[in-house]
């Protein structure tokens, strides 16, 4: 590649193509607006009959420039934009990139924040995996079954608006903790939560674990072996099905995973049902953790790191004593100032390895904001995966890469 | 699900502070900088680690083949590419301009290493397209935001931004945030250049 | 000629034909709200009470929108192909019977439009007939989404018309004719084992031909799980996806038609149409096509959609070796019953 | 408008099958499947079991814009998405109606960035805005209901100069209010 070409060529591809005297083939536009690409993906197919032969994701329709923006905000500030990024598990996001903001300053929230942040990246991972089960088995046709997933995510929704007021961009986490308090009747939602899923997730097994229609769509489509897997970098599911074990909640704990005991689940085929069952069973762990944190999280006790000036003091406090509230209006006018450096911290997201690099240069705003978003890579092997497949598998591949659009253009 | 594959936890680490998962501190002490040290005498500048992240700063043109080497080196086995992206050091330095970061984790030691290297405005980057797939898009979105050209990358286009954007690489730090103009409507006249932003810096 | 008895059939047929429109509208309605029920929701209520005029305000509004004729499209094609799909379905109502001949006015009155001695493969023909609406359709439109509709809409129906017709060849050994109205009164003798009254219908002696038809009967109508020609997921509208307004609505309620067609006739062939219990007439005709029109929708709420490689693998290694070995057995057994074996 | 445009002058008779017309539109407003964003995921769960907004108001989803009768931008309008929100608008076949659901398609929401178009409605005509970020279901309920109430008034005879008078109108409208607003920025 020379230098002189900073701008690239549109690649113009005819519509239809001769690829010998007797074949041709048809270049098929999937999206942006298409029911089954889940948001504003594009997908440029090329087709010979139904059968794929060129597969080029096209991507950015919904890039609305967070890394920049967050590269203008006060690090406090920007947790907002992080729901914002990846919609359906925004909990998560808050945390990820929570944490990370965390480990740049060196402080740590107390014990209980912790496990209450545990489980409500829990619960988010539950309600974007019942965004993916619904809409992965309306792609494939089978139409009731998002609606049972959404009918159960609403229960999800309304323990997260019984905390934060929010349902679905939830901006519920803060640096150094909670801001709010945890209303008591909390965890006896979540209890309630935790005895009515399990049946209804029975219930879904019960119409597509079996159903013949099911396995025949889902077996043997878009294999991906272990080796391929790791080189393309895929994390989460798409890894874990097939057989690569790395999860980070395992092999890098953050908050208290190393305190409660779950299984990473694997599959073997490295297929569609290899993934649905890795996921199902995901959300079975998922359960099993917060039922323990329930169990293990003290009742009372801070929720937020009283003492660090990284953190923005308690509304008690600021209108009582005199240094609360000079630390909170230099806080509200200032900022903080971490120490100069970088850091990566990845986070096990329901859609695989959600990492933040942060550089700082000493200033109360991010020099550089990098969100390494899971579904982006993970959308990668999509070419790999439809090559050779009929075009009805291309919807079953991209539900089970378990995109969001807003988490892959940012 | 097999249970012979599953594996336990690692012990979690004291906050930030001990050798956790980025390996040794000490950059002597570190096995893939010592392994980079002995391999490329030429290559390597400098390692250092913050908040016990181990971070390795090389020389462009040595960049790929350092990289392929963590992966093949059987005792380090970096096999995943978890990210790769870009940072635009204009406030910071004079020279080079970006730093391209590669962050690399074995999966077999569940060790993280960052990986650097500095670039000029107008140098070619070797691609880690051969060494790892990953880095397809990747790469492609660093040249979208930065204009980082990558050499060797089979299908270096925009990838976020519309292909026809012709308002330069909105991650770079002299473009402002809401960028030049406002949105045009195609058939519509163009309207008044958007007012230029000055970056809010302290 | 006799006018009154060629009158009284002409006003039967209009009824017929009115009614069917109805029933349709009214299809969708029943539809949407079965589906709302299983999927734990309301469905439509706030149009009239309990929403009762929804289908109304369809198709009014649906009257009133733009009529939109794409730019590259085949411009006569694309406008005759809803009006062939919409003629053809109501007709094969016409050989369905209502039952047997009653007295009006001293006037002896048919209650079916017509009895021909080839209504099956009349009705079969009239499937056959019905696909060209949506291959015209599909390949007038100008979109690729519509032309991969259409084309997957021709594999399907020829595959599925075969197995179909295969299926029903059972029944036609048994009663010995191909009319409807026939086929009806020879499921209307009971047979007694021992003093114990059966009906004679034949989902009692043709279990896997039943089976085998109503397979191919969701697929030839093509509705879910067969539902590829317009596979929403895949295809946005299939061969529909460039109509709009009224001339979509032909094709929407063609379908809607030949689902209510197909229930007559899987309840006239199988379970013995206005044959029943207590008194037999038209309702029993009614509550046996509606359960089949329950069985579609509840197909449609349940099951995932085929593959176009697995749908053509049921039907050609599956359905029709089936359909073969269940004609040559009911053949054998006829030959066996009457002594010839 | 199709079979009845452009036929009648504004009498008795036309005013009542303006209002069958209205009442039938006003009752089946079927929308378009088409989701950008954050917004578009409470927008499904408008439609969702709880809520069931659709099925209740008689609003099928229909994923091709030709057999729309009203779009709900939900979620952010990117300058890379904004023609095709056009293409998907000049796609439907009138009369057709738009919701901007959420602050992003209203006024850009928090992304003032380079990449994004401040408001859906430099690209479409908007009947009704829905605030919020994103706006709950019941929210987009009474947009819903609103734009009913709008659609109940609608008359067929009022706009028969076509599209481009549509457009001219919309541009004069949007100009007013920027006037009484000041510039934006």
């Amino acid at each position: 590649m020379s230098l002189e070409i900073t701008e690239p060529t549109p690649v113009i591809i005819s519509e239809e193509r001769q690829v010998s005297d007797t074949r041709r083939e048809l270049v098929l536009n999937m999206g942006p607006q298409h029911p089954s690409t889940h948001g504003v993906l594009r997908v440029r197919l090329t087709l010979e009959g139904e059968t794929i032969t060129g597969c080029d994701p096209v991507i950015g329709y919904l890039h609305r420039g967070v890394e920049k923006l967050g590269e203008s905000k006060r690090y406090a500030q920007f947790v907002p934009w992080t729901d914002r990024t990846d919609y359906v598990a925004a909990p998560s996001n808050n945390l990820g990139y929570v944490l990370t903001v965390e480990k740049l300053l060196g402080i740590e929230a107390p014990e209980r924040a912790q496990y209450w942040r545990m489980i409500m990246a829990e619960l988010a991972r539950l309600a974007s995996h019942l965004v993916w089960l619904g809409t992965h088995a309306l792609d494939i046709g089978a139409l009731s079954m998002s609606l049972y997933c959404f009918r159960e995510r609403e229960m999800i929704l309304d323990i997260f608006e019984k905390f934060c007021g929010a349902r679905l961009t939830t901006n519920m986490m803060e640096i150094g903790g909670f801001s709010r308090p945890i209303p008591p009747d909390l965890p006896d939602m979540i209890r309630d939560f935790l005895a009515v899923f399990p049946k209804r997730q029975r219930e879904y097994e019960d119409m597509l674990s079996a159903n013949p229609i099911w396995l025949a769509r889902t077996r043997g489509v878009g294999v991906i072996e272990p080796d391929v897997a790791i080189n393309y970098g895929l994390t989460g599911a798409c890894l874990r099905g097939s057989g690569v074990n790395y999860d980070v909640r395992k092999a890098q704990p953050y908050l208290f995973y190393d305190r409660v005991d779950f299984e990473v689940p694997l599959g073997t085929h490295g297929d569609v049902y290899d993934r649905y069952l890795v996921r199902m069973e995901e959300m079975r762990q998922s359960l099993k953790i917060i039922q323990q944190c329930l169990d293990q999280v003290p009742t009372d006790g801070p929720l937020k790191l009283a003492e660090s000036n990284y953190v923005i003091p308690p509304h008690d406090t600021v209108l009582t004593t005199a240094e609360d509230m000079q630390r909170h209006f230099i806080w509200v006018i200032k900022g903080f100032s971490p120490p100069k450096g970088e850091v990566y911290l990845a986070i096990e997201h329901s859609k695989g390895e959600l990492g933040h690099y942060i550089v700082s240069d000493g200033s109360p705003i991010p020099y550089r904001l990098r969100i390494r978003t899971p579904d982006f890579v993970n959308l990668q092997s999509l070419p790999y995966m439809a090559e050779g497949a009929m075009l009805a598998d291309v919807v079953a591949l991209i539900g089970t890469i378990d995109i969001v659009l807003g988490s892959v253009d940012r | 699900m097999s249970d012979e594959r599953q594996i336990a936890a690692m012990p979690r680490p004291e906050p930030w502070r001990d050798t956790g998962y980025w390996g040794p501190t000490d950059p002597d002490a570190h096995p893939a900088v010592r392994a980079i040290r002995e391999q490329f005498p030429d290559a390597y500048i400098d390692a250092y680690s913050f908040r016990d992240e181990m971070t390795v700063r090389v020389e462009r043109p040595r960049y790929r083949d350092v990289i392929q080497f963590l992966r093949d080196h059987p005792d380090l086995q970096y096999t995943m590419l978890s990210d790769e992206t870009a940072v635009d050091m204009l406030r910071l330095r004079d020279d080079p301009r970006f730093d391209v970061v590669a962050q690399l984790y074995s999966l077999r030691r569940r060790q993280r290493l960052r990986v650097k290297t500095g670039v000029n405005d107008g140098e070619l980057v070797p691609s880690l397209v051969p060494v790892f797939a990953a880095a397809g898009w990747l790469e492609r979105e660093i040249y979208d935001m930065f204009g980082i050209v990558f050499e060797g990358h089979p299908d270096l286009r925009r990838i976020l931004l519309p292909e026809d954007w012709d308002e330069g690489h909105p991650l770079r730090k002299d473009y402002p945030l809401r960028g030049y103009r406002e949105y045009v409507q195609p058939g519509f006249e163009a309207p008044a250049p958007r007012v230029r932003s000055r970056l809010r810096r302290p | 000629m006799n006018w009154a008895a060629f009158l009284s059939n002409y006003i039967f047929a209009f009824i017929v034909l009115n009614v069917m429109l109805g029933l349709m509208a009214y299809m969708t309605y029943f539809e949407r709200k079965v589906l709302a029920a299983m999927q734990d929701r309301v469905g439509p209520k706030r149009t009239g009470p309990f929403g009762l005029l929804q289908p109304i305000a369809d198709g009014i509004k649906l009257l009133a929108k733009e009529d939109i004729v794409p730019k590259n499209a085949d411009r006569l094609v694309f406008l005759v192909a809803p009006l062939l799909s919409f003629v053809l379905a109501p007709l094969s109502a016409a050989v369905i019977p209502f039952g047997g001949t009653v007295t009006v006015f001293g006037q002896e009155v048919n209650l079916y439009v017509a009895d021909i001695n080839v209504a099956v493969l009349y009705v079969l023909a009239l499937g056959g007939m019905g696909v060209y609406g949506i291959i015209l359709g599909g390949y007038a439109s100008a979109n690729r989404y519509s032309l991969l509709g259409a084309l997957r809409s021709a594999a399907q129906v020829i595959s599925y018309e075969i197995v179909l017709g295969l299926s029903l060849v059972g029944v036609f050994i048994l009663s010995g004719t191909l009319s409807l109205v026939q086929i009806l009164e020879a499921q209307q003798q009971p047979l007694s084992f021992g003093g114990v009254q059966v009906p004679n219908w034949y989902i009692l002696s043709q279990p896997l031909g039943f089976v085998l038809f109503l397979i191919a009967a969701v697929a030839e109508t093509n509705r879910a799980p067969f539902d590829l020609p317009e596979a929403e997921s895949e295809l946005i509208g299939g061969f529909h996806t460039e109509y709009s307004g009224f001339r979509f609505s032909f094709f929407f309620l063609a379908e809607y038609i030949n689902m209510i067609a197909v229930s007559l006739l899987a309840a006239t062939l199988f379970l013995g149409g206005t044959d029943g219990p207590i008194a037999d007439g038209v309702w029993w005709l009614a509550a046996k096509a509606a359960l089949f029109l329950f069985f579609y929708i509840w197909l449609r709420t349940t099951l995932p959609r085929f593959r176009y490689d697995q749908l053509m693998g049921l039907a050609w290694k599956v359905l029709l070796p089936l359909a073969l070995i269940n004609i040559a057995l009911t053949g054998l057994i006829r030959l066996w019953g009457l002594g010839l074996l | 408008m199709g079979v009845i445009e452009n036929r009648f002058e504004h009498n008795i008779l036309t005013t009542t099958v303006d209002a069958v017309f209205n009442w039938a539109r006003r009752s089946s407003l079927w929308w378009l499947q088409f989701g950008l964003a954050c917004c578009a995921i409470e927008m499904i769960s408008a439609a969702m079991p709880r809520f069931d907004m659709a099925e209740r108001f008689g609003m099928l989803y229909r994923a091709s814009p030709r057999q729309a009768d009203l779009m709900i931008v939900a979620g952010t309008v990117t300058k890379k998405m904004a023609p095709v929100v056009r293409q998907l608008y000049d796609q439907m076949a009138d009369p057709k109606w738009v919701i901007s659901m959420g602050s992003c398609a209203n006024v850009g929401g928090p992304f003032d960035t380079y990449a994004v178009v401040q408001g859906v409605d430099q690209v479409i005509p908007v009947d009704v805005y829905v605030p919020g970020c994103p706006p709950l279901p019941e929210a987009l309920y009474y947009g819903v209901l609103e734009l009913q109430n709008r659609v109940i008034k609608y008359d067929t005879i009022a706009k028969k100069q076509g599209v481009e008078a549509a457009e001219a109108d919309r541009v004069r409208a949007r100009e007013e209010a920027q006037a009484a607003l000041g510039v934006r920025r």
